[in-house]
């Protein structure tokens, strides 16, 4: 029986038989969806072995450091194939992303071996690059010997691989010429708006087309609708309250955290057009924001949207896309793609990209490689858009794919025209430097105290700016 | 009642309720699913659900994306086996050292208490770096002696200078008494002194039970996932997708059980034991 | 009286064995065992010293160097620094004040031993059980403007704008609020224990309606509480002024630097910012105060144990 | 050879002499009473003799065997605590089982010689209760029994009757002796009361400022006090001193006693022109209202104390005398003031060196 099922969906894989055709036979053989879902998968898997040895690391161990996070599911549901594909023990550490940070950097400072690969955010590779604890992953996407002919890297999007490398000098641009590729993209965040279309059709508006147009229509939707506030952005003191909304709206204003002047990074949070958006950004939130604004985080964006507290969010598009199964709101929520400057149409997202990377440390790097290289593979990359929630995937091939976009148009109505709107201008807008946590941190306690009028808009980002650039002169990053 | 009973009465209740409506909250939280905790306004009225706790025990956590496997009862596991050990060697330490320090002035003696007490406030920040480097260069690292040696710095002041106090309480002339009875100094201070000082000894076993129990930074940075503790299992509810409140809640819940019966079981020796506290010479 | 009994005993030998020379040692002998556990701990200290006096972030492996007091000074010449100074001695001496006034009055209602005090003193303890980490969780959602149940009430009671911890005029509260609610009952259980550890027979008539009246209170139960006090005091000082998981859960620091107390501001640079060198630096600060304070607790508590030892 | 004696003992706490060159024979079974005020160091001479304190200089030897350097539970010495000092934990039965216990002995036994003992003490209805639940005098001869029930060689009572009611008191100073008797224990008892030195010991060894100023028999040290200090003590009320000059007048000895000369007998030593104190003891001064001889005095105050009647009078110069005689005389019904004479019994009278105090 097993045989005859493995032989079926192989027989498909080889090109023997339609996709209709599988499904029908694998139903006569009892198999629900799912369940083929998975041996499909397996037998694909297999298939990636035909032209590339995946054995080649056989009877290693490797140990992963991974974050509390659906994508991580996504990697350990199919696990199994890929101990099966390539003959490696894998074991791994499954931290909540509220400490998980925490682990890696004291991990990874400790220049123990104890992990081979791990998740990364871009942001941090600016840390842990420099100080000496990635590999250049270029070592082996280059290597044919290292590397599956199939696997493709062209098909990941240019903009997130690019933002995935840098060259350790400050200032100089993301994926330039001598750029080192710090961490391979596996899954990855744009900002635009997620709204609840009940509200919307209550209070008779249609999506905002730009920041004062959002503005007035948040105002709007929270004196028509009693008890919920317009518009929900993260607010909380740390770095992560800049990424999102924030940075891709500013970018989208001509603003930018650094200009580069003949190699100096000059700090550009004082510019003029840093001054006019946040001037209606904090306007925003004073007039349409979540009362305790200071405090949200990722989870109370969410949860606002989710539970009918908020009109929108201007935040990831997952996070809207979580927001669309289990809760009150579940099957209310729009996608709309969002440029906040009226005189620009094309959005500009700034992106969150959840990376693998390996630590220098190992002593299992090629080893470690193929997981980087399987996880990040088409196969393994569609089953986990389709089948769990590795959304947004990295590669175009998984957005072309009919299967994925039937399951969105299905169930996230919006959310690919959504995408394809935000997805061309979208990419890391922050300057690369080592100091971005700090700047983020204090930029956001800076937005609290506008937020509270304790300091000025201007006067703040000029504060801002000038302490930025101290600490960067402390370090020696400029003269 | 009088009027003092009465606002004896009212203070109680206030008391009460601002200490234990929280725990009441989270009690119906755990009953609750996330949808109807997220409710605007809250309200108590909802249709219990067990789902929260079913799903600690199997392991496996249903959310609105796919399963997730819920390691929580390993946690508690850890939890325990970590406290109590470190509670034990804290006790088999220190309750000698206290009894030294309360009952002999001996050179240095101040100092080294001191000196003990001060381990406590060195922030645990300050060491965690250089820790782990030596934990692992010692194969220390992601054991679980080694982090009940380190819980000492949480567990081993607590009980020293809470149990010194309560010896210090003790009558000289009933331990002397004892001696001249004949019996050596060792089963004096294992029949007289200690029974006499337990009500303290049991009060500090179950604080520093709790103040390791109620830590997390030191199995996080210096152990696998697979040794840590409640409090970084409960931090696996809070996931992108969703703040699994509920879970969070039955997770409140199950932590505190253990504690709960420990207190229970010492709140005895409390009562009984401070009947006979401070028999002043 | 039995002649046999006499004639048992002088037919018993008197045995008189020397005294054992390591009498005078034993103190040490007792207390080395935890010491020499603990010693342990100073290695990295000294190493986290050392720390303080480099120039080193993980971020910049190559200009790590030696630079003596480089760190304190930029320190002590930052001012939000000393705004962290500020804002770790405010939130010390509000929490230890306030948790010491409450859980002595509780002690003191709950002193009289009846069923409802027994029960309540096992519940009071409960907060005590829930780590902080997560208890601020709960407290967090339980705050929120739109699902917390504690928000509604306010609101209710007409204070519908009342933002928490989200806005600098009430953050601090709502932290030391949420602080006594977890470490009132580590003051209450020992301030109880000292007070049941009193000899009754002074207060039997005081104890009758289970509150003192004030001249036996401040005349002799303050005074023979006091070591208890001092203890409860010092053990919540150390762990106050050392505070993060609160205060990170509810406003990591917020709103604006309002609650930048130390083990954030440490924890700020040390993770998210790799600047070990400040961090420990900070740190060092904090413990030296820390040092000082504790000090300025045993130093007390000694003398009143002297008194107490004087009055036995 | 002495059964205990102790040597040129020495004591002090953060350079304060608390006990200095004490020297010290007691024979088998000698029942020796300590008399001494509060603070003159009977507590630390009993810790000393116990073994929880070690002397800075001097000698304990039992049985003639030192055991200055023996641990106290080797040294075979019971102890009665002023405080009881009763395990509270156990019940009286285990309180004064404990002897026992630390000596293995069978169980059986134990249990015989508690009883035993108890009963002798009248305690044996009680020894199941733990010590909260026993009264005063119950505790009392708990701890008593605890010393005792063990027979060893040296028993020290630290004013066991102290905390008990004077009923108690009073039964005890005529069962103790009995009890111990049956010991055959060798027995310091300590006490601050100068009856109760004076009804229980066969010697009394005086303790002022840590050292023995005398050692003797109870009417010993009554009639003859070797000190001032020691006279003082001694007695309810206590001797009257009064600070005299002795002149050598017309062949004799005179000093000037409230006002009055008295001639001293010319046996009396001779110590003219020496500053000293005059002692006598109020039985030794007659009061008589009519005759007019002796010393003119104002009898003040009368006022009845157990079986006599003490007389308050105030001499020329405001000196004040003490007087009692037994009841029954004519004294009893006197009440105000009257002119009366004072005679004294200079053949009971003693001289103190005014400087030093000592007998002279």
């Amino acid at each position: 029986m097993s045989n005859k099922i493995t032989g079926l969906f192989s027989d498909y894989v080889a090109g023997r038989m339609s996709r209709r055709e599988l499904m029908i036979r694998a139903g006569q053989l009892g198999l629900g969806a799912a369940a083929s879902a998975m041996l499909l998968n397996q037998a694909q898997t297999k298939a990636m072995a035909a032209n590339f040895d995946w054995k080649k690391e056989n009877g290693k161990a490797i140990n992963l450091l991974l974050n509390k996070h659906p994508y991580t599911d996504s990697l350990l549901m199919q696990i199994e194939n890929f101990k099966q594909l390539t003959g490696l023990k894998v074991t791994y550490d499954v931290f909540p992303e509220d400490v998980y940070f925490d682990k890696v950097t004291t991990a990874l400072s400790s220049k123990s071996s104890g992990y081979d690969a791990f998740m990364t955010g871009a942001y941090q590779t600016w840390q842990y690059g420099p100080a000496g604890w990635l590999v250049d992953l270029n070592e082996f996407i280059k290597d044919p010997a290292a590397t599956a002919p199939d696997w493709n890297v062209g098909d990941i999007l240019p903009g997130l691989l690019h933002s995935d490398a840098w060259s350790g000098v400050p200032g100089e641009v993301l994926g330039g010429p001598n750029a080192k590729q710090w961490a391979l993209p596996w899954g990855f965040e744009l900002n635009s708006i997620a709204y609840n279309k009940r509200m919307f059709e209550q209070a008779k508006v249609d999506p905002p087309k730009n920041l004062p147009d959002l503005i007035e229509k948040a105002v709007k939707l929270q004196t028509d609708i009693k008890g919920i506030y317009g518009i929900g952005v993260r607010g909380s003191r740390s770095w992560a309250t800049i990424h999102p909304g924030y940075l891709s709206g500013l970018t989208s204003y001509g603003g930018s955290d650094f200009t580069v002047e003949n190699g100096q990074l000059k700090s550009a949070v004082n510019s003029p057009q840093c001054k006019a958006f946040t001037k209606l950004w904090i306007e925003m939130i004073q007039k349409a924001g979540p009362k305790n604004w200071t405090n949200f985080t990722w989870y109370e964006v969410g949860n606002g949207l989710g539970a009918g507290a908020s009109a929108m969010i201007f935040d990831a598009d997952i996070l809207g896309f979580f927001q669309q199964k289990g809760t009150k709101e579940a099957g209310n929520i729009g996608y709309e793609g969002f440029a906040a400057n009226p005189d620009k149409k094309e959005p500009t997202p700034n992106v969150w990209i959840w990376s693998l990377a390996i630590n220098a440390a190992s002593n299992n790097k090629p080893a470690a490689w193929l997981l980087l290289q399987w996880a990040a593979a088409t196969q393994p990359t569609l089953f986990g858009a389709t089948k769990a929630d590795l959304v947004d995937p990295v590669r175009q091939s998984v957005w072309d794919d009919k299967g994925f976009q039937d399951r969105l148009k299905e169930k996230y109505a919006g959310y690919l025209e959504q995408y394809t709107a935000s997805a061309p201008g979208s990419k890391i807008y922050f300057t690369p430097q080592p100091l971005f946590f700090n700047l983020t941190t204090e930029w956001a306690a800076s937005l609290q105290k506008m937020y509270a009028n304790e300091v000025s808009v201007d006067e703040g980002l000029d504060k801002l700016a000038e302490s930025v650039m101290g600490q960067l002169r402390d370090a020696g990053i400029v003269k | 009642m009088n009027g003092k009973s009465v606002l004896r009465a009212v203070a109680l209740t206030v008391i009460g309720l601002f200490f234990l409506f929280p725990l009441f909250w989270v009690v119906l939280m755990s009953f609750m699913t996330n949808a109807d905790i997220l409710r605007i306004p809250p309200s108590p009225f909802f249709t219990p659900t067990l789902h929260n706790y079913t799903a600690l025990v199997s392991g496996e956590l249903v959310t609105n994306v796919g399963t997730q496997k819920v390691t929580y009862m390993l946690n508690l596991f850890n939890s325990t086996v970590l406290s109590a050990f470190s509670v034990i060697l804290s006790l088999i330490l220190a309750v000698p050292a206290a009894y030294a320090f309360a009952r002999y002035k001996f050179r240095l003696g101040e100092d080294i208490a001191f000196t003990l007490l001060s381990f406590r406030f060195a922030p645990p920040l300050l060491v965690l770096l250089p820790l782990l480097l030596y934990f692992q260069s010692m194969g220390l690292y992601d054991t679980y002696f080694g982090l009940v040696w380190v819980y000492q710095l949480i567990t081993l002041p607590l009980v020293l200078w809470i149990v010194r106090g309560y010896f210090e309480d003790v009558s000289e002339d009933i331990e002397l008494a004892y001696r001249l009875d004949g019996h050596s100094w060792l089963s004096t201070f294992l029949r007289i002194s200690i029974p006499l000082a337990r009500p303290g000894i049991a009060a500090a076993a179950l604080l520093s039970f709790i103040f390791a129990w109620n830590n997390f930074i030191f199995a996080l940075i210096l152990g696998s996932s697979r040794i840590q503790p409640v409090t970084v299992g409960a931090f696996a509810f809070v996931t992108a997708s969703a703040i699994e409140f509920g879970q969070i809640a039955a997770a409140l819940v199950f932590s505190i059980v253990p504690t709960l019966v420990l207190a229970i079981f010492t709140q005895r020796y409390l009562v009984e034991g401070l009947s006979l506290g401070a028999i002043k010479g | 009286m039995s002649t046999s009994g006499v004639a048992s005993m002088s037919a018993r030998p008197v045995v008189r064995r020397r005294r054992a020379r390591m009498a005078g040692a034993l103190p040490y002998l007792l207390s080395m065992p935890a010491l020499l556990t603990c010693i342990g701990i100073l290695v990295p200290f000294g190493t986290a010293i050392y720390y303080s006096l480099e120039r080193y972030n993980l971020a910049f492996p190559a200009t790590r160097g030696f630079i003596w007091f480089a760190n304190y000074i930029s320190l002590f010449r930052d001012a939000t620094f000393w705004q962290t100074v500020a804002v770790s001695m405010a939130y010390t001496v509000l929490t230890v004040g306030l948790e010491l006034l409450l859980g002595l009055g509780i002690a003191l209602l709950l002193w009289r031993r009846t069923l409802v005090t027994n029960l309540l003193s096992v519940t009071l303890m409960l907060p005590l059980m829930v780590a902080p980490a997560i208890a601020s969780m709960m407290w967090k959602l339980m705050t929120n403007a739109d699902f917390g149940i504690l928000s509604y009430f306010v609101s209710q009671l007409g204070f519908p704008n009342f933002r928490w911890a989200s806005s600098p005029h009430t953050a601090l509260f709502t932290v030391v609020l949420v602080d006594m609610w977890v470490y009132t009952p580590f003051i209450t259980i020992l301030l109880l224990a000292g007070l049941r550890a009193l000899p009754r027979q002074p207060f039997e008539a005081a104890e009758l309606d289970g509150v003192p009246g004030t001249f036996v209170f401040f005349r002799i139960i303050l005074p023979m509480l006091m070591p208890y006090i001092l203890t409860a005091g010092l053990f919540r000082m150390l762990d106050s002024i050392q505070q993060f998981d609160i205060i990170y859960a509810m406003t990591q620091g917020g709103p604006g630097d309002t609650l930048m107390v130390f083990q954030i501001q440490a924890y700020t640079q040390a993770f998210i910012f790799t600047n070990i060198a400040r961090a420990s630096a900070i740190l060092m600060v904090l413990w030296a105060i820390t040092f000082v304070l504790s000090n300025v607790f045993v130093k007390n508590w000694l003398r009143l144990r002297e008194r107490a030892r004087g009055r036995a | 050879m002495p059964f205990l004696e102790i040597t040129g003992l020495k004591k002090s706490f953060r350079n304060h002499e608390i006990i200095r060159d004490l020297s010290l024979d007691m024979e088998r079974g000698e029942f020796l009473v300590v008399f001494g005020p509060s603070g003159c160091g009977k507590t630390v001479l009993l810790r000393l003799i116990a073994g929880m304190l070690r002397p800075d200089a001097g000698d304990i030897s039992i049985d003639g065997q030192s055991v200055t350097e023996v641990n106290p539970e080797y040294r075979d010495v019971g102890m009665a605590f002023q405080n009881y000092a009763l395990y509270p934990h156990m019940t009286a039965f285990d309180n004064i089982a404990s002897p026992l216990r630390s000596r293995h002995v069978k169980e059986a036994e134990i249990k015989a010689r508690v009883n035993e003992t108890a009963r002798m003490l009248r305690i044996d209805h009680v020894l199941d209760h733990l010590p909260k639940a026993l009264s005063q005098g119950q505790k009392q001869r708990t701890a008593l029994a605890r010393s005792l029930v063990g027979r060893p060689s040296v028993v020290l009572l630290d004013d066991p009757l102290r905390n008990v009611d004077a009923k108690i008191r009073y039964e005890m100073r005529f069962e103790l002796p009995r009890v111990l008797r049956g010991f055959e224990s060798t027995v310091i008892y300590v006490t601050q009361d100068y009856k109760e030195a004076m009804a229980l010991g066969d010697r009394v060894a005086v303790l002022v400022d840590g050292a023995f100023r005398q050692i003797g028999s109870p009417l010993d040290v009554y009639d003859v006090p070797s000190t001032m200090r020691i006279a003082r003590l001694f007695g309810d009320p206590p001797i009257n001193l009064v600070p005299v000059h002795p002149v050598t007048a017309n062949a004799g000895i005179e000093i000037n006693v409230a006002g009055a000369t008295v001639r001293l007998p010319p046996d009396g030593a001779d110590f003219a022109g020496r500053e000293c104190m005059f002692g006598i003891r109020s039985e030794n001064v007659a009061v008589s209202l009519e005759a007019n001889d002796g010393i003119p005095v104002t009898l003040d105050a009368i006022t009845p104390l157990n079986n006599r009647v003490v007389m308050l009078l105030r001499g020329a110069e405001g000196t004040e005398l003490f007087a009692s005689c037994p009841q029954g005389g004519p004294m009893d019904r006197l009440r105000g003031q009257y002119q009366a004479w004072a005679k004294l019994d200079l053949a009971h009278a003693h001289f103190f060196d005014r400087g030093d105090g000592v007998r002279i």
